[in-house]
C-alpha cells in the first residue's frame, strides 16, 4: 500500500494545480491517475482563460458576467472567490513560462468571449489548453511530485458510518493497468478528485473517450451529493463522426449554417432573427436539431457549416486551424465544400458538491475542476470560464487539503444544506438494483483508516476477479444503450415521456450490467475490463443527469423543457441535489446563495 | 515489466522499404564514407611501392590500371566520391540552417547529379584498356 | 550543475572538426580526382610524373594536408558512426584506441611514401 | 472466455463451447454465458451486415501479442474488416474492430483530436496518429503496427518509460534567472520571441520521432528529437536569461545530445505536429559551437 499526505485523483489541469498547491503548502502529494497527465483532456481546449488582468477591468465585472451567464444560478462565494483569484493564478502560469499570446510591449494578450463585458480572455494562440497542461506538468516534474499513471481509481476509500458527514475518506483504490494488479493508497490528509468530465454518457461529444466520468460516480456512491447534474452545455459545431469541436470562430468570422435544402437555417426559420449564427450556443444547438427532426438535416443526422464564401485568403489567415480539423478529422476541405456539424456534449455544469476550498461534506475529500460544482457556471457555464476554475479551485482544494491556512468556507455541504425535500417521479425506478448490497466500505466507524483501505482493495480485487475470470455480456452493448437513449432523450430538447423513457433504458443497462465481464482475460494492459468498470460509472451518471433533468420543471440556462418555457425564479432558485443514499437516492434542493460581497439581482435573459 | 516484447534488429533491417529520403542519404553517406576510408588506406598501401624503388612503383601501378576490373571499381570509386562530396555539402548546409525544408530535393539532387557525372566519365576512365 | 566548462569536451570540437575538414576536402579531392584521372590518365602515372609533381613544395604540402585530413575526417567518421551505434564503455576506448593507432600508422606511412616520391631523400 | 485466436476461429468456438464449467453451478450463471455468448454472435452478426451492406469496406491488419494470452504470445496479424464511411480514421476502424470483433484488441487512444498523443502508431510503414490518419488516403490492407523501437506491451500498446525518462532528462521547466518584482506583474516576452518558439512549444509527447529515428534506435541514451526539441523550447525563450541559457546548452551538449544527431529527418517527417525537428536540432548545434568559443 502507498502512502501520502495528499492523493490527487487526475492529472488534468485541476489535479495538476491542485498537486502543485500541496506541495507548496509542505505536503507530501502524490497524483494517481489513469491517463499518462499530458493525455489528460485539458489539452483540448482551445480558446482560452478569462481574468479580469486590465486595469480598466475588475473582478466584480467578471463576477457580474459569469453570474449572468449562469442565469442566476451560481453561489455568490464561488463567483467571487473565482473573480477575485483567477488574475493570481493567470501570472503565476506566466511565471512558470506559459507562452501566452503577447501584444507588441510583450504582455500577455487579452481577447474578448461571448458574454464578457471587457476582453479578458488570455489565451495561447488555438491550443491554450494544451499549453497550460503542459506548463502546469513541467511544474509537476520540477517539484519532483510522485505520479502513479495508468492506474484507473476504482474507488474510494471511505469509511461507513450511516451519516454521511461522519464519514472519512482514508484513500482510493486503483487498478494498474499495466500489471492488472491492484493497488491500495491511503491519504492521511485527503484525497482530491480531479477527474474531469463526463462526456461519454451522450454517445457524441467533445470530451476525450477516458473522460467517463468517474469521479463524479465514485464521489456519489460514497455518499456525496450531486448538484445541478441536469446542466450539460452542447456545442452547436462539432464534426459528426468525432465529435471534435469547431469552434465559434468560423460563425465568428461569418461563417454560414445550411440545412439539406440549402436554405440559411437561422432566418429561414426563425430561431434566431437577431442573431442568426451567433446566437448562444443552446439556441443554434436546438435550431440545428429541430432541422433534423423535422427531416430537414443532411443524411439525417447534421448541418453545414459553410465558410466558402468568406474567400480562401481570410480564411487561411484567419481559421487555418480549422481547415486542418475538418481535412483530418472528417475528411473535409473547407476550402472547397461546407463542413458537416451537429450538436455534441461539451461541458457538465453540475458536479460533486463541494464549497470554495473544494470541500466535500465527507471529511478528508475534495473536488476540483469539471468533476466538481462550487456552483461557480450555474446553468450555463461562459466560455474560458472553465480553465481559470481548475487553477482557483485546484489550488484552493491543494492548500486545504496540505493543511493550508485558509479562510472557513461560506457555501454549506452535504445532506444538512437541505432547505427542501424533493421527490423522484412516481414509476420510475432509480439506484441500486440490489440496494443494501451497496454499502460504502467495510465497518469504517470502528478501524483504523489503514483496515478502511485494505478492506476496499480486498472488494475491487474480487470484483475484477469475477469479471476477468467468469463468463459475461460484453459491457459495450450496455455503454452503446445508455449512450444512444441520452442522447435521444436526454440532450438539448427534454420532454417529460422521454426522460421517462431514459429512466426505463438505465434501468434496463443497470440490470444488465449485472451480468457483464470482461471477455479479455489477460492481466495485461486490459482495456476491455477497464471500460466494463467505467459502464458502472456512466450508468451512475446518466441516472442523475437524466433525474435532476426530470426534476427541475423550468427553462433555465441550458437546460429546457418543453412544458415549461419560462426561467421560473420564484420556485426554482434552488440547487437540484441527488443524494445515493447507499443505493437508494434521495433528490433534495439547496438554495442558491445570491448575496456574497456584491448582491446579484435576477435579470431577464436576453438571447 | 513481466513480459514485453522486443522485436529487436531484425525488424529493423526490415524496414529499409519504410525509410524516408533523410534516411537513405544518411545510409548513402555512410556507406560511401567507409568506402572513402577503405580506400585511402588502400590507396597508401599501393603508392607504398614508392619506397621500394621507382620500377616497382611505376610497374605497379600500370600493371594495376591495366586491368578491366580496376578501371571499373575506379569508376566505383568516382561515383561514392562523387556522391560524398555533393551530400557532403548538402549536409554542411543542412548544418549552417540552409534548404532544411527542401532536404529531400536536395538528396535527390545530390543523386542525379552524381549519376550524370560518373556516366559522362565513364569513357575517360575506361579509356585504353 | 554549476559549473561551465570552456572546453568542448562533449563532441562539439570534433563535430566542428569534421565539418571544417569536410570543406577542404571537398577542394582538395576534386582537385586530385581531376588531376590524376583527367588531366593525366591513370594508365599513365610512372614514378618520374609523381616525383616531378611532389617535388613543389606547394603540391606536397597541398597533398599531405589532404593525407593528414582525410585521415582524421574519414577515421573520426568511422569512431563517430560505432558510437552512433551503441559503441560504448571499454569496447568503445578500445576501438578508439586502434582507429587512434590506425590513423598515425598511415600519416606515418604517407609521409614516408611521399617522402619517398621526392627527390628530396 | 473466447479470446480470439484466429477473427474466423470465434464464430465456431462460441458455438461449439458446452457450458463446461459447472463448479459454480447456478443456473444464473449459465444463463448469463449463454447471453453472454447470444449478444457476442448478434454483435457479430451486425457487423458483418454492415460489412455487407457498406458500399465500402476497407482492410485492417493488426499487429497482436499478449504474453499471457496463449495464441498470442507468439506475435500475429489479425485481419479485420471495417465497413467504410466518409472521414473514417484509422483510430475509428482500429475502435470498430474492437468494439464489434474482438474486445481484447488493446491500443491507447482519448482525445480522438490529435492533442493527447497517445496513438502514435506504425501504420502502412510511417509512425503517424490513428486519430489523424484518414483511411482514405492509406493504400489497403492498412498494416498496423505498435510503435518500433519500443518493448510491446500488448498489441499495440507499447512501453513509454523510456521516452518520458528522455523527455524528464533535459529539465523541462521554466527556470527564469530572476522574476518581476511587483505583484501580478508579468514578464515580457517579444511576440517575436514567441514565434520562435511556437512550433516547439506543440509537442504532444507522443514519441513518433523517438520512433522513427535510426539513431535513437541504435543509441538507447540519445536524448532524442522531442527531448531536445523541449531544450530549445527552453533555451530559445527570452525569458529565461542568459545564465539559464548556458546551463541548457550543457545538457544538450552531453555525451549522448545533439552531436548525436544525424539529420536523418525522418522525426521531422514524422511528426504530427508538424514541429521542423531538425532544424531545432541543428540550431542548438550552432549554439552550443557558439557559446563554446565565447570561451576559448
Ligand atoms: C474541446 C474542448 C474545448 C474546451 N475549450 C475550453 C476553453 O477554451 N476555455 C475553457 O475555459 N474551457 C474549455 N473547455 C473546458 C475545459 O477544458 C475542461 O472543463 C477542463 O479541461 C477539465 O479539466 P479537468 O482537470 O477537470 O479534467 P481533465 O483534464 O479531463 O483531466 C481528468 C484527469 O483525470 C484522470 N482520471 C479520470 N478518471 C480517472 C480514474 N478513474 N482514475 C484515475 N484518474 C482518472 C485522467 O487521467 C485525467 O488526468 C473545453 C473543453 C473541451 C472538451
Ligand atoms: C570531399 C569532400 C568531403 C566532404 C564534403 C565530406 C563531408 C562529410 C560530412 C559532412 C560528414 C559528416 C556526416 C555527419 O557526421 O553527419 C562526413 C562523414 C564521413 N566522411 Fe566525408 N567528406 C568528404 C570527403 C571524405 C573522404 C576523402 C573520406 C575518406 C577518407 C571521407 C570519409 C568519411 C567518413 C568515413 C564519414 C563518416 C560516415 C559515417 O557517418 O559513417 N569523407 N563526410
Ligand atoms: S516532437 Fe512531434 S513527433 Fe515528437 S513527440 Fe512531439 S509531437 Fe510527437
Ligand atoms: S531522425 Fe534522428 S538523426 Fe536527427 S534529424 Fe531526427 S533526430
Ligand atoms: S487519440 Fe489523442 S492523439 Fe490520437
Amino acid at each position: 500500500m502507498h502512502e501520502h499526505d495528499v492523493l490527487v485523483v487526475g492529472a488534468g489541469g485541476a489535479g495538476l494545480r491542485a498537486a502543485i498547491a500541496a506541495h507548496e503548502a509542505g505536503a507530501d502529494v502524490a497524483m494517481v491517475t489513469k491517463l499518462h497527465p499530458v493525455r489528460s483532456h485539458t489539452g483540448a481546449a482551445e480558446g482560452g482563460i478569462n481574468a479580469a488582468l486590465h486595469p480598466e477591468d475588475s473582478w466584480e465585472l467578471h463576477a457580474y458576467d459569469t453570474m449572468k451567464g449562469s442565469d442566476y444560478l451560481g453561489d455568490a462565494p464561488a463567483v467571487e472567490t473565482f473573480a477575485q483569484d483567477a488574475p493570481d493564478e493567470v501570472i503565476q502560469l506566466e511565471h512558470w513560462g506559459m507562452p501566452f499570446s503577447r501584444e507588441e510591449d510583450g504582455t500577455v494578450s487579452q481577447r474578448p468571449f461571448g458574454g464578457l463585458s471587457h476582453p479578458r480572455t488570455t489565451y495561447a494562440g488555438a491550443e491554450t489548453g494544451h499549453h497550460l497542461l503542459h506548463t502546469m506538468y513541467e511544474q509537476v516534474v520540477k517539484r519532483g511530485i510522485t505520479v502513479y499513471e495508468e492506474q484507473q481509481v476504482l474507488d474510494l476509500a471511505v469509511t461507513d458510518h450511516d451519516d454521511v458527514e461522519d464519514r472519512e475518506c482514508h484513500g482510493v483504490v486503483a487498478y494498474d493497468i499495466a500489471s492488472g494488479e491492484i493497488q491500495g493508497y491511503r491519504a492521511t490528509n485527503g484525497v482530491i478528485l480531479a477527474t474531469g468530465g463526463p462526456g461519454q454518457v451522450f454517445d457524441h461529444t467533445t470530451n476525450a473517450v477516458a473522460n467517463t466520468g468517474d469521479g463524479y460516480a465514485m464521489a456519489y456512491r460514497a455518499g456525496v451529493p450531486l448538484e445541478d447534474m441536469e446542466f450539460v452545455q452542447f456545442h452547436p459545431t462539432t464534426l459528426p463522426s468525432t465529435g471534435v469541436l469547431i469552434s465559434e470562430g468560423v460563425r465568428g468570422e461569418g461563417g454560414i449554417l445550411y440545412n439539406d435544402n440549402e436554405e440559411r437555417l437561422m432566418f429561414e426559420y426563425g430561431y434566431a432573427n437577431n442573431d442568426g449564427e451567433l446566437a448562444s450556443r443552446d439556441v443554434v444547438s436546438r435550431a440545428e436539431l429541430t432541422e433534423v427532426n423535422e427531416g430537414r438535416g443532411i443524411e439525417d443526422e447534421y448541418v453545414h457549416l459553410d465558410m466558402r464564401h468568406l474567400g480562401e485568403e481570410r480564411i487561411l489567415d484567419r481559421l487555418e486551424n480549422i481547415l486542418h480539423l475538418a481535412e483530418d478529422f472528417e475528411g473535409v476541405d473547407g476550402l472547397d465544400e461546407p463542413m458537416p456539424v451537429k450538436p455534441g456534449q461539451h461541458y457538465q455544469m453540475g458536479g460533486v458538491e463541494v464549497d470554495e476550498n473544494g470541500h466535500t461534506c465527507i471529511d478528508g475529500l475534495y473536488a476540483a475542476g469539471e468533476v466538481a460544482c462550487v456552483s461557480l457556471h450555474g446553468g450555463n457555464r461562459l466560455g474560458g470560464n472553465a480553465l481559470p476554475e481548475l487553477l482557483v479551485f485546484g489550488a484552493r482544494a491543494g492548500k486545504h487539503a496540505a493543511g493550508g491556512d485558509m479562510k472557513e468556507a461560506e457555501i454549506q455541504t452535504g445532506p444538512s444544506a437541505e432547505s427542501e425535500a424533493g421527490e423522484i417521479p412516481d414509476g420510475v425506478d432509480v439506484g441500486a438494483v440490489d440496494a443494501g448490497s451497496e454499502s460504502v466500505a467495510a465497518d469504517g466507524a470502528a478501524v483504523d483508516a489503514g483496515t478502511v483501505v485494505e478492506s476496499e482493495v480486498q472488494r475491487q480485487q474480487e470484483r475484477v476477479d469475477h469479471l476477468l475470470e467468469d463468463e459475461g455480456v460484453n459491457h459495450a452493448q450496455v455503454r452503446d444503450d445508455i449512450q444512444q437513449t441520452m442522447t435521444a432523450n436526454v440532450n438539448v430538447f427534454r420532454r417529460e415521456e422521454n426522460l421517462k423513457d431514459a429512466l426505463g433504458d438505465i434501468r434496463e443497462a443497470r440490470e444488465r450490467y449485472r451480468h457483464v465481464a470482461a471477455s479479455d482475460p489477460s492481466r495485461t494492459y486490459n482495456t476491455d475490463l477497464m471500460h466494463t468498470m467505467e459502464t458502472r460509472n456512466i450508468i451512475d451518471i446518466a441516472e442523475a443527469i437524466t433525474v435532476g433533468a426530470l426534476a427541475r420543471e423550468e427553462f433555465r440556462g441550458a437546460h429546457w423543457r418543453e412544458q415549461y418555457q419560462e426561467r421560473r425564479d420564484d420556485e426554482w432558485l434552488k440547487h437540484t441535489m441527488l443524494a445515493w443514499s447507499d443505493g437508494n437516492p434521495r433528490l433534495y434542493y439547496k438554495p442558491v446563495l445570491l448575496e456574497g460581497e456584491k448582491e446579484y439581482e435576477p435579470k431577464e435573459r436576453s438571447y | 515489466m513481466s513480459g514485453t516484447y522486443d522485436r529487436g534488429a531484425v525488424e529493423d533491417f526490415g524496414r529499409w522499404r519504410e525509410f524516408q529520403p533523410g534516411m537513405w542519404a544518411w545510409i548513402f553517406h555512410k556507406f560511401t564514407g567507409w568506402v572513402l576510408v577503405g580506400y585511402l588506406f588502400t590507396h597508401i598501401a599501393v603508392l607504398s611501392t614508392a619506397t621500394g624503388g621507382e620500377v616497382l612503383y611505376t610497374n605497379t601501378l600500370q600493371g594495376l590500371e591495366e586491368l578491366l576490373i580496376v578501371r571499373v571499381l575506379e569508376v566505383g570509386l568516382l561515383s561514392v566520391a562523387v556522391f560524398h562530396i555533393l551530400n557532403g555539402v548538402r549536409l554542411l548546409f543542412v548544418d549552417l540552417g540552409f534548404g532544411l525544408e527542401n532536404q529531400d530535393k536536395s538528396f535527390y539532387a545530390s543523386l542525379v547529379v552524381t549519376a550524370a557525372i560518373v556516366v559522362a566519365s565513364v569513357p575517360t576512365f575506361l579509356a585504353g584498356v | 550543475m554549476a559549473q561551465h566548462y570552456s572546453s568542448f569536451e562533449r563532441g562539439g570540437v570534433k563535430w566542428l572538426f569534421q565539418r571544417l575538414t569536410a570543406v577542404f576536402l571537398v577542394g582538395v579531392l576534386a582537385f586530385h580526382f581531376f588531376l590524376l584521372h583527367f588531366v593525366n590518365h591513370a594508365a599513365e602515372i610512372t614514378f618520374a610524373g609523381t616525383q616531378a609533381r611532389m617535388s613543389q613544395v606547394g603540391y606536397f604540402a597541398t597533398m599531405w594536408l589532404f593525407l593528414v585530413t582525410a585521415t582524421f575526417h574519414g577515421v573520426n567518421g568511422v569512431y563517430n558512426a560505432l558510437v552512433n551505434q551503441g559503441l560504448s564503455g571499454t569496447r568503445k576506448k578500445a576501438v578508439g584506441a586502434v582507429l587512434a593507432l590506425a590513423s598515425i600508422a598511415l600519416i606515418v606511412q604517407g609521409t614516408r611514401v611521399a617522402l619517398a616520391m621526392t627527390n628530396l631523400l | 472466455m473466447s479470446t480470439q485466436i484466429e477473427q474466423e476461429q470465434t464464430e465456431e468456438q462460441t458455438e461449439a463451447e458446452p457450458a463446461e464449467e459447472a463448479e459454480q453451478s447456478p443456473q444464473d450463471r449459465r444463463l448469463s454465458e449463454k447471453k453472454a455468448r447470444a449478444e457476442a454472435r448478434e454483435r457479430e452478426e451486425q457487423a458483418r451486415e454492415e460489412v455487407r451492406d457498406a458500399d465500402d469496406t476497407v482492410r485492417i491488419k493488426v499487429f497482436r501479442y499478449d504474453p499471457e494470452v496463449e495464441g498470442k504470445s507468439e506475435p500475429r496479424f489479425d485481419d479485420f474488416s471495417v465497413p467504410f464511411f466518409k472521414g473514417m480514421t484509422v483510430l475509428d476502424a482500429l475502435i470498430y474492430a474492437r468494439d464489434h470483433y474482438d474486445s481484447s484488441l488493446t491500443f491507447r487512444h482519448s482525445c480522438r483530436q490529435a492533442v493527447c498523443g497517445s496513438d502514435a502508431l506504425f501504420v502502412n510503414g510511417q509512425q503517424r496518429l490513428g486519430c489523424k490518419t484518414q483511411m482514405a488516403d492509406l493504400e489497403g490492407p492498412v498494416r498496423i503496427e505498435p510503435l518500433p523501437h519500443q518493448d510491446v506491451v500488448k498489441d499495440l500498446v507499447v512501453d513509454m518509460e523510456h521516452f518520458y525518462e528522455q523527455m524528464e532528462a533535459v529539465e523541462p521547466y521554466f527556470q527564469p534567472d530572476e522574476l518581476p518584482e511587483g505583484e501580478r506583474e508579468e514578464q515580457r516576452q517579444t511576440p517575436e520571441n514567441r514565434e520562435k518558439v511556437k512550433m516547439s512549444t506543440r509537442c504532444i509527447w507522443c514519441g513518433a520521432c523517438m520512433s522513427s529515428c535510426n539513431i535513437a534506435a541504435g543509441d538507447n541514451e540519445y536524448l532524442g528529437p522531442a527531448a531536445i526539441n523541449k531544450a530549445y523550447r527552453f533555451a530559445m525563450d527570452e525569458r529565461e536569461g542568459e545564465i539559464q541559457k548556458e546551463d541548457r546548452l550543457e545538457i544538450i551538449e552531453q555525451e549522448h545530445g545533439v552531436w548525436r544527431c544525424q539529420t536523418q529527418f525522418s522525426c521531422t517527417e514524422v511528426c504530427p505536429k508538424d514541429i521542423p525537428l531538425t532544424e531545432h536540432i541543428q540550431e542548438l548545434k550552432r549554439e552550443a559551437v557558439k557559446s563554446n568559443l565565447k570561451f576559448w
